[in-house]
């Protein structure tokens, strides 16, 4: 473990060699990235079978001295940046290798790599990061992999806007974090985890300080997570390659929220009205997603609002305090997600198309594809035995448990949508009538399908490791030796939520396969309802257009209001006093009219005027 | 002692000196121009006599100073007269308000 | 007074007095008698050497006692001796300038006059620094003045330069009859002509009504003098002068004539008015009360001289009002009163001579070549003659007052003065926003110099002795401006005004 | 060996230079070019020895130097002279500082490949204005600092007046009119000083302005501060001083304009930092509030104005005034981290302009514009340089690993404890900065390509050694900032006492 | 005051220089200008013998009555001018110039019009030609030779400037 720091080396290290040479490797640099971010796996693995017998290691040097503060940087594997480690590497290293037949082609090959390099770096870096300022810098550098993988297609107009949304969107909660941070540092006089935690403790901060900070953190999560009001960016982000929606915007980066808040749980925890906020909001964002994926069309965006509803359902279960719930759905949301993206990654690969409306009976054309991406849909919908109902239902037992009733329903409501969108998708995409040219439709390579068999397998046994049958190893082993965390483990929740649960999901398996599965109910049903909560999710909720109007307006308006003053106040200014002595030395100039009458005047009067103000003012007359 | 006061002598040339200030600022030809400020230096050497006798300490240095000032200012008009028909010659005009052809 | 009494005085410390008079009557003489045809520049060379050893011999006798002739009419003290060492140095320049002038317009016939007449005017500088007696310095001043008309309007088929004369002759007869008048009065007051004795009996004035009456007459002493600095109100002759007159001849109003002025204001009013009490023996000198008056003449003068210059197309006319400027400068460091302030003045004016006279060396070169005198002749100098450009532009930087240079030492003497013992805010601040201003015209001519493409490529020629006052000029403004204590040790070292300009 | 001598070698090093070029005939273009690059390599071989001076754990006082110089004469029989002497020096601040200068010229000399005419006259006052930054920062009087301050003023105007673009001659007017005036004030504290106390050596001040009995009223001092921010507040620029520069910045050549945006403006805060809050820090901590809505207030107005700008010059020059704000905003914060930050933001900011500045000027050269416009897609054919000049706008906008970053951080993180409501409308600085950024960069490098950028060729040969340089200088201070802390901690030390914090 | 000789002869002198002069500005011809000047300055000249200065008034009469009016008529006829002399100067320039007059005249006014101090008798009438002869050649030596350069360079002056050229006179 004390070489833990060489895992997020072994992706620099690749983006650093693709950065020199990889025009020279060509396509060969996928072998580069794939073999070092293999080594990161491998080693990740190790670390986490190593902590599971050995306690939480934590080293750190000074980075940056600031008069008697030293600020420090180094890294700490405890049980939760463990577990992150292997399922950020083991993504990425999955996605690596997707990549090189996803990818197969790209003039730019090595560039995408270098990036993935990048990315894979700083989201190792981020999840080993000690202490709240690291994680600051690698939560950033993350934000950056995405913003460059968002905008690969740089040419493409629509992903350069993406890219920018998403990096400025983020930025906006990052701020938040940077505030929190801040203040946090003066309350505390320490960025380490452990100290603020201990600070916490010890009654050193105020509540309401506690509160304010813990908020400001979390809005940091909520731009990240794309969590509402901030997850406007999320779906856009889906103009980056497939692969990098699966790493980045599926199972790692957009994760990192949520991880953020685990990892300082112990402050949130000591303020009631903060995790309240987390849950609020993730419970919002869970159905409100939910209520937009219900009707895209675009695979891509349908798995988007889906993994911001699922973000929202962990924020929700970390507000609830169910602080194992919310770890264990992020690992499991990361597999089956993930797995998700490379199968929606794999169709549009072979039907070179988005439009759930062109795709249809693609099952038996595909029939690796087609099983996998069963596979994750079941597991998202929390169809029993699969991880995502294990994850699912621990979190529906910890909002219940946490005494949110009205949470609890919410969370239920979205499960519900999930369900039903998700089989939405799935049957659009592979029953029914082929709606669009499927001509060259063939299987990917072996080099796409093998890390989706992968993902298929974990999508369906992650939720083992912690089930109320079998034991709540994951669980127990997150809060083990952890006092702070003990109180927010495993919960044990009454037997009729998980049946309530299951039959949720399986009334929205049910509902779509009548609508888009057996086609006995009109597609319009719900359209039918009322065309204007149709128009309305399809445009999602208007929060862009809202946006466009109120910020970017402002901004702008602010903008060309300042623009005004400068050219006019300021410049104005300036021209008027330049202007003045000008016109001062016009007037002077004019007086010199060549009659040498007018100077002796001149001089006789300023004389004269000298003379009477003296006698004025000169006080020496009688 | 004496029946006229300083003051009035003063006064005189006080007087004499406005005018040839007067004379030499608005009169249009330039020769009365130099004799009006002969005539502000009569003023004062009148002072200058003046003060020679009834000043704080009477002596002969004032009249001394007038006559200096008496050929300082013979020297300066002819002077002035000289250029004056220097230009005279090239311009062809003696009206002082001719002369602008240098200005801004 | 018997030959005796006069031959009891020491009249060798009048020995630089005695060669330029000498040689100002030999030159008249040689004029007499050389052919018509000759070439008179010979006398000009004389001319200089005359210059050259008056300077030796100022200089030599520098750090002597007070050194009083019949009365005080003339004086030699600390403070002759420095200033007369600045004008010798100026004129001498200026006659560089004017042996390589290139006579036309009607003074061909007179360029043997030209010569001596500079050295009358130099004469006349000399006694109104050299004399504490005023009618002495009437005297000195007037033989400037006269001498100084017949110079500006010497080209006589010239229109400009009558003109030039003209305006000057007037305007120099009213600024006479007014100083007059202001000094009839001083010495009614005091029933005496020299200085000390002026003082002497002003020291325990207290009737209001006299003291009243000095006030006024320093106005008028003060604004009829101003007359010489070219500081406002008196000011607005010099454009017009300058313009018209020639050359060598601005150079020499705008130096030589106007560090004489200086000379004379910095003595009558120092002995004079820094005596005379109002209120009984050691209540306020009449010149501290009257400080605000020159203070307000300054301000004046700076603005005046630095925002009318901005609108010049004639780079004559534009150095007039510089050199308006710049008797603002020097006026607030007269109006601060400070210790340093002869200290600062003259270096003010070392440092302003080099400059100066280094531009209008520059000037002369250009509007002899271009027969006119627009600043947009100056355009593509730069390419026609970088040399030339450089030099001026490093004259123009120090005019400017900018570091490296002998104007920017001689601006920090005058702030530190200006802001030592009672400060001067507003009058400082209003010399430091005008030179800001001054940045603009001077570096209008830069602009053309450096920026604006030529008209023609015709490349200069640069006599010799203009060459000899562009090296001095250049190396004097750089060297005083890196090495300053080479003139202000030589003065600390050898001319302790202080110490000897009141006794 | 004696190392006094070294700081003047220093400091008057490109002289040599300027006397090379002098004796060359004008139209070897490129052997002038390439005497240009080399007199300033003295200067920086030196200044990193200094650097590695310092490392060793040697002492900077080794290179003091202070020699007689000019005597005014003095006021009265006690003091009889007004002595200046000519004395340098360096401190970790200072040093740090020369090194930048150093840098940067040696960078810019290269940029000066791009110089159409005239190089002769180009480098020489290139070199001078060389010799004016580093005697700025050595200096250790008020009357050198303002010597070596104006000697950069006069070759600055030349290089902006005669080798700018278009509206030229106005810009350098704008700049030496705005400068002027500022250096105006800043003579006048310099003098009132001088006569109130005899001495303008800056450690000798701060003593005798320390002692409460010293000839300078609080009132007095206070006014004085308030000069010199209006002074240095000219060259930073603070607004509503500013807009002298966003013509510069436009105008100006390349190499003037990353030796102006990268070092000149830095005077500005230099002088702020050593004399307004060296010399008068209570009356500094009285103006503290002020300040801090001062750098605020510079900070956003500059995003927003950056956020609708065409020309990618001008977005940033109003990014150069929005991170100005941030200095001022770390040095309102008077604590260690703010002052800090302030300074780290001086030297960051120096290095990220410089390189933007830079790629602005090659992609000028091989297309004629720097309108945003008009670059659209530019990374189809230049995709090096867009890189480069993404990566320049990530450490812009303060991405951590870069410098920008620690800089800000540092800033924001002193206000925070000082005025947190302020620091926390500066904010909004942040996001505004990644938006325009974002917005003029992916403007000009993303999207479809409005034009063919067949004939354009990317960055190539000489013109990677300023790119990879300065980039590799940003991400080294991003990434270990303790090449920078170290020796400023000293430097600190000295500060901060006179902070009373 | 008492209605004594001298008090009137001064009022009759100083009538005649007064009206002398205001005949200066107001009259038309510019000859007549100069004569009503020649009154004025024989006036001054009597107000010197009033004051003990007949030396003076000697040089006064010889110099301006003489000679500076006589050169002062040639320039006149020299110069063949118009013989109408009208200002066309602005009429704000002269009110301007009356007022900055008046109030210099109050002001100074104000500082004379009670100018008394103790008379002494003096001795300036005895002897004043040997008086001034003294003085010029024993204290004011320096000032006297001085002049006479003075008067050198206007005489040169004068000549150089007023001389007619050769060249010009062929053309005329």
């Amino acid at each position: 473990m004390e070489n833990a720091w060489l895992i997020p080396l072994f992706p620099l290290i690749s983006f650093l060699i693709l950065l020199l040479f990889g025009k020279r490797l060509k396509e060969a640099s996928a072998y580069v990235g794939i073999l070092l971010t293999l080594a990161s796996l491998i080693y990740s693995i190790l670390v986490l079978f190593e902590r599971f017998s050995e306690p939480t290691y934590v080293t750190k040097f000074d980075w940056l001295t600031i008069g008697d503060f030293h600020l420090t940087a180094g890294f700490e594997v405890n049980q939760l940046n463990a577990l992150m480690l292997f399922i950020v590497s083991l993504v990425s290293f999955l996605v690596h290798t997707y990549s090189k037949g996803y990818m197969h082609g790209d003039e730019r090959f090595h560039v995408f790599y270098a990036y993935l390099g990048l990315f894979t770096f700083a989201m190792l870096g981020l999840v080993i990061s000690p202490n709240l300022l690291q994680t600051y810098i690698f939560w950033e550098l993350v934000g950056v992999g995405s913003f460059l993988l968002i905008g690969f297609y740089f040419y493409k107009e629509e992903a350069k806007a993406a890219a920018k949304k998403a990096f400025i969107m983020t930025r906006i909660g990052d701020v938040g974090l940077f505030i929190g941070m801040a203040l946090l540092f003066w309350q505390t006089k320490s960025f380490e985890y452990s100290d603020i935690f201990a600070a916490v403790d010890a009654g050193q901060v105020s509540g309401t300080m506690i509160t304010l900070t813990a908020i400001l953190i979390f809005i940091g999560a909520v731009g990240k997570s794309g969590q509402f009001p901030l997850h406007t960016w999320l779906p856009d982000a889906m103009e980056g390659p497939t692969p990098v929606s699966a790493l980045i915007h599926a199972a790692t980066m957009v994760a990192a929220g949520v991880y953020l808040v685990a990892s300082l749980f112990p402050l949130f925890s000591a303020s009631h009205t903060a995790l309240m906020t987390v849950a609020v909001i993730g419970g919002f964002t869970a159905i409100f997603a939910a209520s937009i994926g219900l009707v895209q069309t675009d695979i891509k965006r349908v798995l988007a609002y889906s993994t911001v509803s699922q973000l929202g359902y962990m924020m929700l279960a970390l507000g609830s305090a169910g602080y194992v719930a919310g770890v264990f759905h992020l690992m499991t949301h990361a597999f089956f997600k993930a797995l998700l993206f490379l199968a929606a990654g794999s169709v549009i690969h072979a039907v070179h198309t988005q439009d759930i409306e062109e795709m249809g009976g693609l099952w038996k054309k595909l029939k690796l594809t087609g099983p996998l991406f069963l596979i994750g849909t079941l597991a998202i919908s929390g169809v029993p035995l699969l991880s995502g109902f294990f994850s699912k239902d621990e979190i529906l037992a910890a909002a219940w448990e946490g005494g949110h009733p009205v949470l609890f329903v919410l969370a239920l409501v979205a499960a519900f949508f999930t369900a039903f969108y998700m089989f939405r998708l799935f049957f659009m995409v592979f029953t029914g009538e082929a709606r669009g040219n499927q001509k060259h439709v063939h299987e990917s390579p072996s080099v796409m399908t093998f890390p989706m068999i992968i993902l298929g397998v974990l999508a369906v046994v992650a939720g083992y490791v912690n089930t109320p049958w079998f034991g709540t190893f994951l669980g127990d082993w997150l809060v083990d030796g952890n006092e702070a965390l003990a109180a927010h483990g495993h919960h044990e929740g009454p037997v009729w939520i998980m049946i309530l649960a299951t039959v949720v999901s399986l009334l929205g398996i049910y509902l779509a396969w009548l609508i888009y599965g057996k086609r006995s109910v009109s597609r319009n049903w719900l359209s039918g309802s009322g065309d204007m909560l149709h128009t309305v999710l399809l445009n999602k909720y208007y929060v862009d257009e809202f946006y466009q109007l109120t910020i970017v307006a402002i901004t702008k308006g602010i903008s060309y209001f300042l623009r005004f003053i400068d050219t006019f106040l300021v410049e104005g200014i300036v021209k008027g006093i330049t202007g003045f002595v000008q016109g001062l030395g016009a007037t002077g100039s004019k007086m010199q009219s060549g009659q040498v009458q007018t100077y002796g005047a001149v001089a006789f009067i300023g004389l004269a005027l000298l003379a009477v103000i003296y006698a004025l003012t000169g006080g020496y007359l009688r | 002692m004496s029946s006229v006061p300083a003051s009035a002598f003063l006064a005189l040339a006080l007087i004499l000196f406005c005018i040839g200030l007067y004379g030499a600022l608005t009169k249009r030809n330039t020769v009365i121009v130099l004799i009006s400020i002969e005539l502000m230096l009569n003023a004062v050497n009148i002072n200058l006599v003046t003060f020679s006798k009834y000043g704080m300490a009477p002596s002969i240095t004032g009249q001394i100073f007038a006559l200096f000032a008496i050929s300082v200012a013979a020297a300066e008009a002819a002077v002035g007269l000289a250029i004056l028909i220097a230009l005279y010659r090239t311009k062809k005009t003696v009206n002082i308000d001719e002369m602008d052809t240098m200005k801004n | 007074m018997s030959f005796e009494t006069l031959s009891q005085f020491n009249w060798s410390v009048m020995t630089p007095e005695f060669i330029i008079l000498g040689v100002a009557a030999l030159l008249t003489i040689m004029d007499l008698f050389m052919p018509k045809g000759q070439d008179r520049r010979i006398l000009g060379w004389i001319g200089i050497a005359a210059i050259a050893a008056a300077m030796v011999s100022v200089a030599s006798l520098a750090g002597g006692a007070v050194v009083s002739i019949l009365d005080d009419t003339f004086r030699l003290d600390s403070f002759a001796i420095a200033f007369k060492l600045l004008l010798l140095g100026g004129a001498g320049l200026v006659m560089f300038l004017a042996v390589s002038y290139e006579a036309k317009d009607g003074m061909e016939e007179y360029r043997g006059e030209f010569y001596y007449l500079f050295l009358t005017a130099l004469l006349g500088a000399m006694f109104m620094a050299s004399s504490g007696d005023l009618i002495t310095l009437f005297i000195g001043l007037e033989l400037l003045s006269v001498s100084s008309y017949i110079l500006a309007g010497i080209r006589k088929h010239n229109l400009k330069s009558n003109e030039s004369a003209m305006k000057y002759v007037i305007n120099g007869g009213i600024s006479t009859a007014i100083t007059l008048f202001g000094m009839s009065y001083v010495y009614g007051l005091t029933g005496s002509t020299n200085l000390l004795a002026i003082a002497q009996s002003l020291s325990g004035l207290t009737d209001g009504q006299h003291v009243y009456l000095l006030g006024l007459s320093f106005l008028m002493i003060f604004v009829g003098l101003a007359f010489k600095l070219a500081a406002a109100p008196f000011h607005m002759w010099a454009p017009d002068v300058y313009q018209g007159a020639p050359t060598p001849v601005t150079a020499f109003l705008s130096v030589v004539s106007k560090t004489a002025g200086f000379v004379i204001v910095i003595r009558i009013l120092l002995t004079v008015f820094g005596a005379a009490t109002t209120k009984g023996p050691g209540s306020m000198p009449i010149l501290l009360d009257m400080q605000d008056y020159i203070a307000f003449i300054a301000g004046a003068t700076m603005i005046i001289g630095n925002v009318v210059a901005l609108k010049q197309s004639n780079i004559k006319r534009m150095f007039a009002y510089s050199s308006i400027a710049h008797a603002g400068y020097i006026l607030v460091a007269l109006t601060s009163l400070s210790s340093n302030m002869f200290y600062s003045i003259w270096f003010y004016l070392l440092a302003y001579l080099f400059m100066n006279l280094g531009a209008f060396a520059v000037i002369q070169i250009v509007t002899e070549k271009n027969g006119s005198a627009k600043i947009a002749d100056f355009a593509g100098l730069y390419r026609r003659s970088p040399g030339l450009a450089v030099v001026m532009g490093i004259l123009l930087i120090s005019l400017a007052g900018f570091p490296g240079t002998a104007g920017f030492i001689g601006k920090l003497n005058i702030f530190i003065g200006a802001f030592a013992g009672t400060p001067h805010y507003v009058l400082a601040s209003i010399m430091i926003a005008t030179t800001v201003v001054s940045y603009f015209y001077y570096f209008g001519v830069m602009t053309q110099i450096f920026f604006r493409p030529a008209a023609n490529e015709d490349r200069f020629k640069i006599p010799a002795s203009i060459l000899v006052v562009l090296i001095v000029a250049v190396v004097g403004s750089v060297l005083f401006g890196v090495m300053p204590n080479i003139a202000l040790d030589f003065m600390n070292n050898n001319l302790d005004i202080l110490a000897d300009f009141f006794s | 060996m004696n190392l006094h001598a070294i700081l003047s070698i220093l400091v008057f090093s490109p002289l040599l230079g300027i006397a090379v070029l002098a004796l060359m005939p004008k139209d070897q273009e490129k052997s002038i070019k390439l005497v240009g690059f080399l007199a300033t390599l003295p200067a920086l071989l030196i200044s990193l020895a200094a650097y590695a001076h310092y490392l060793a754990g040697k002492h900077l006082s080794d290179f003091s130097v202070s020699v007689e110089w000019i005597h005014f004469r003095g006021m009265n029989v006690e003091a009889p002279y007004f002595a200046v002497n000519y004395e340098l020096a360096l401190s970790g601040f200072q040093l740090l500082l020369v090194v930048l200068t150093a840098v940067v010229a040696t960078l810019a000399s290269i940029a000066a490949r791009y110089v159409k005419k005239e190089w002769k006259g180009f480098f020489m006052l290139f070199l001078l204005l060389e010799v004016g930054m580093l005697g700025v920062f050595t200096a250790e009087n008020l009357i050198l600092f303002f010597i070596f301050f104006e000697v950069t003023l006069i070759p600055t105007f030349f290089l902006i007046g005669k080798w700018g673009y278009f509206e030229r001659e106005k810009a350098a007017y704008s700049f030496l009119i705005y400068n002027g005036l500022g250096s105006a004030v800043l003579l006048i504290v310099i003098m009132i000083l001088f006569a109130k106390t005899g001495t303008t050596n800056i450690n000798i001040l701060k003593d005798i302005l320390a002692d409460p009995s010293a000839p300078v009223s609080g009132d007095l001092k206070l006014g004085l501060l308030i000069a010199l921010l209006v002074a240095f507040g000219v060259k930073l620029p603070i607004f509503p001083l500013h807009s002298w520069m966003l013509r510069v910045h436009v105008q100006a050549p390349v190499p003037t304009v990353m030796i102006h945006s990268g070092i000149l403006l830095k005077i500005g805060a230099y002088g702020l930092i050593r004399f307004g809050m060296g010399l008068f820090p209570e009356q500094f901590d009285t103006l503290s509030t002020l300040i801090a809505v001062l750098g605020v207030i510079n900070l956003l107005y500059g995003a927003f104005l950056a956020f609708i700008q065409t020309d990618f010059k001008m977005v940033l020059a109003y990014s150069s005034i929005s991170h100005m704000g941030i200095v001022l905003i770390g040095l309102a914060a008077m604590n260690e981290a703010g002052v800090q930050g302030a300074i780290f933001q001086v030297i960051s900011h120096g290095l990220i302009s410089a390189l933007l500045f830079f790629i602005v000027g090659v992609l000028y050269e091989r297309t004629d514009t720097s309108l945003i416009g008009n670059l659209g897609g530019m990374a189809k054919g230049m995709p090096v340089a867009a890189g480069f000049l993404l990566a320049g706008a990530m450490a812009s906008l303060g991405l951590p690993g870069m410098s920008g970053f620690v800089s800000e951080f540092m800033a924001f993180l002193g206000l925070f404890k000082e005025m947190p409501w302020l620091a926390a409308v500066g904010t909004i600085g942040i996001i505004m900065t990644a938006a325009y950024l974002l917005r003029a960069v992916l403007g000009m490098t993303f999207g479809k390509s409005h034009r063919e950028f067949t004939g354009v060729v990317d960055l190539k040969g000489v013109e990677f050694v300023p790119v990879v340089v300065l980039m590799l200088l940003i991400v080294l201070i991003g990434v270990y900032p303790s090449v920078l802390s170290s020796p400023l901690q000293a430097t600190l030390e000295t500060i901060m006492p006179g902070l009373g914090g | 005051m008492t209605f004594s000789g001298e008090f009137l002869a001064f009022m009759g002198l100083a009538l005649v220089a007064i009206i002398g002069g205001v005949l200066l500005l107001n009259l038309t011809r510019v000859v007549h200008m100069v004569v009503a000047l020649i009154f004025t300055f024989v006036a001054i000249a009597g107000i010197y013998v009033l004051l003990s200065a007949e030396f003076v008034a000697a040089v006064q009469i010889l110099i301006y009555s003489g000679a500076i009016t006589i050169i002062m008529l040639f320039g006149i006829m020299l110069t063949r001018h118009n013989d109408e002399s009208e200002s066309k100067a602005g009429k704000w320039r002269k009110f301007l110039l009356f007022l900055g007059i008046l109030g210099f005249a109050i002001a100074v006014y104000l500082g004379i019009y009670n100018f008394n101090i103790d008379q002494v008798p003096t001795t300036l009438h005895e002897n004043n030609t040997m008086q001034i002869g003294q003085a010029l050649y024993s204290k004011h030596i320096i000032p006297f030779e001085l002049v006479s350069v003075l008067l050198l360079v206007a005489l040169v002056g004068s000549i150089v400037l007023a001389k007619k050229e050769d060249k010009e006179a062929d053309k005329e």
